[in-house]
């Protein structure tokens, strides 16, 4: 394939996806809330926020309490900071997202999943890791946010594998 | 500066006293078949508890927690856009219109434990690295690099059509063979670099251990899983990737991939890992 | 050239467990490169996936997710044999597609 | 082997000794830098170069080139110390190698 076609087809899709964005809006949340977390839109200053109390407030608006229904999966000590394999699900009733945040990286909020009636609340990723850090899962559920945590151990580089 | 100082100085020291409590007067006739069995008998005896085909798992048949970071790891392997551009690299004709089928005993597929074998027209040990680059020259074609990418992607190829094969690696009856065989035992016993490292020190003395945190991989199949995706390294890299790059963390210059050395020390490490299957390409840390 | 997207979505009866692999650098801007200069940020930001033209899952994401990122997640429904619509886009503005088949 | 741990110590310690007292000249780095050169390239020829005198002679380069002779000799004396450690090395390992032989 040309590159000429591969960037029109770039551009039409870049196209279509802001309109499809756009007529989701209004019609899925644009009634009930309006942060960052529940809106279509990428939350851009969330991902700026150098700490994870700003960075959930900004997310959500609101702060979230401890819960034991959060489930943290995350290793003790990461294999590689660059590649830590993270796991989060709850058991909490009518879960709508999910995001997590590591506290030790130069912006603490690394993923936020949104999780439409239908989908089971749980998700893995793999994040990168700067040092030895908390990571914080937090949960959206029924308009409230509750919050599990973990360190994780970052070693890097030398003589392994 | 101080600590890093500092800690070297202590790991030389220590695998300086680690040599030395060696006892061993070497006899000096070569006999690579009780060398395959004393060095899988030393790993066997070291990992009780490691079965002996888990020995291609490198350091995640050694620790727990890595074992399951390893298995989520798996269950969509990194190396998996590498193994795809590697079979599309093996099917695409040359310019001559032939392919690297038409290089490889059985068309390439399911040949990788056979490698590196004795070459006795050409004197020398063959890797399938070098297999790969002299397909490509004989038929009119660049070389790969021979560290990463393509070299990586066709050799992931290669060795997935193998898996689960035992590596099968001859000594032919041939006296250069058995000098290349040599050879490779000789440069992976030797201390080298500033550090005073020598692949053994870290590989035979030192598996399941961490240095700096990190895991070591047992020397015993760790060719098995080659080409690997190491999250070290954000991507694929091949056995002279591995070799080169162990070279320099003892603070060696690495001698070029694919020189003499590097293939007869491939040689040696596959020989006496021979028996383990074939489980590349592979993920590390 | 292959899609930067791999997908399995497997159907187990009422629920299918969807996992992804994206080709990605995922470059953080904090990195260096050998000649000691930043790499600029390049990261993907959204990913979405929909099914019977109903997003079932939409992912946001900064620089901290891993180089060649990786996803799994699981939803009610899903027929074997049917689509699930994947598509990213990045912070450059780059952005890619697929579909896959429930299996 | 104890005096390969003697040679090694020496160096770690020499390495932090720095400048003579008397100002060096061009002259003096080019007789220290030839003299490292010549040294690495033995060790090159034995095939067992390190890293740290190949630094080092760089960093001789650099002083010489910004005119600070004194500390441009001295990271060329470094860089030989380290070249004859190597080549040290690689005597000592000519049969040393089978002390760690697993039989």
């Amino acid at each position: 394939m040309s590159n000429e076609i591969d960037k029109t087809r770039r551009l039409i899709l870049q196209g279509a996806a802001v309109i499809a964005l756009a007529g989701i809006t209004g019609i899925r949340f644009g009634l009930t809330e309006a942060f960052a977390a529940a809106n279509d839109k990428y939350p851009e200053e969330a991902f700026k926020q150098k700490n994870g109390d700003d960075a959930i407030k900004s997310l959500y608006g609101k702060t979230a309490e401890k819960s034991d229904k959060v489930k943290l999966d995350a290793p003790e000590i990461a294999e590689n900071g660059a590649v830590v394999p993270i796991g989060v699900s709850s058991s909490l009733a009518d879960v709508t997202s999910i995001a997590i945040l590591v506290t030790e990286n130069p912006f603490t909020l690394a993923a936020a999943y949104k999780i439409p009636a239908g989908t089971v609340a749980s998700v893995s990723n793999r994040l990168k890791m700067a040092k030895t850090t908390n990571v914080i899962a937090v949960v959206e559920a029924g308009g409230k946010l509750y919050s599990a945590s973990k360190e994780v151990k970052v070693t890097v580089g030398g003589c392994g594998g | 500066m101080r600590s890093v100082f500092g800690s070297t100085f202590g790991l030389v020291i220590a695998a300086l006293l680690m040599g030395a409590t060696h006892s061993a007067a070497a006899t000096d006739t070569p006999n690579p078949a009780a060398d395959a069995k004393a060095f899988q008998k030393f790993f066997a005896d070291k990992f009780p508890k490691v079965k002996f085909e888990d020995f291609v798992n490198g350091p995640y048949s050694m620790d727990a927690g890595l074992y399951k970071q390893w298995k989520e790891k798996e269950e969509f392997p990194p190396y998996e856009f590498a193994l795809d551009m590697g079979k599309e690299l093996f099917a695409k004709p040359f310019k001559n219109g032939k392919t690297f089928a038409d290089c490889f005993p059985n068309k390439g597929i399911g040949i990788r434990q056979n490698y590196p074998y004795f070459d006795e027209k050409q004197g020398k040990v063959v890797t399938l690295e070098l297999a790969v680059n002299q397909c490509l020259e004989s038929n009119g074609e660049k070389p790969y690099s021979y560290t990463k990418d393509e070299m990586a992607a066709v050799t992931a190829y290669m060795a997935f059509t193998s898996r689960g094969k035992p590596f099968d690696i001859k000594i032919p009856n041939d006296p250069r063979a058995l000098e290349a065989y040599e050879n490779g035992k000789k440069y992976f016993y030797t201390r080298r670099g500033q550090l005073n490292f020598s692949c053994a020190s870290c590989h035979v003395q030192s598996p399941g251990e961490r240095i700096r945190a990190e895991v070591l991989a047992p020397a015993l199949g760790i060719l098995n899983a080659m080409p690997i995706y190491r999250s070290e390294w954000g991507g694929m890299g091949t056995t002279s990737r591995r070799f080169t790059s162990c070279n320099s963390q003892v603070r060696g210059v690495p001698l070029k991939p694919q020189d003499d050395e590097y293939r007869d020390l491939e040689y040696y490490l596959s020989y006496v890992s021979n028996g383990l299957p074939i489980s590349g390409p592979g993920a590390r840390p | 050239m292959a899609s930067s997207i791999r997908v399995r979505a497997t159907s187990s009866g009422d629920t299918t467990e969807v996992q992804a692999l994206i080709q990605h650098p995922m470059d953080s801007g904090f990195v260096k490169n050998a000649k000691g200069e930043l790499v600029p940020p390049h990261f993907i930001q959204e990913v979405t996936f929909e099914y019977g033209g109903k997003s079932v899952f939409v992912a946001d994401w900064g620089p901290a997710v891993s180089k060649d990122p990786y996803l799994k997640f699981a939803f009610k429904g899903g027929k074997k044999g049917d689509e699930l619509k994947i598509s990213w886009t990045d912070n450059k503005g780059g952005t890619d597609q697929t579909t896959a088949k429930i299996q | 082997m104890r005096t390969f741990i003697l040679a090694l110590t020496a160096i770690l310690l020499t390495g932090a000794a720095m400048p003579a007292f008397a100002a060096s000249t061009e002259a003096d780095f080019k007789t220290a830098y030839a003299a490292a050169e010549a040294a690495n390239n033995e060790a090159g020829k034995l095939r067992n170069q390190w890293t740290t005198t190949v630094s080092a002679l760089a960093a001789a380069k650099k002083a010489a080139e910004a005119g600070d002779f004194d500390k441009a000799v001295a990271a060329s004396k470094h860089a030989e110390e380290l070249a004859k450690a190597s080549i040290h090395q690689t005597l000592e390992q000519k049969d040393g190698w089978k002390q760690m032989d697993i039989r």
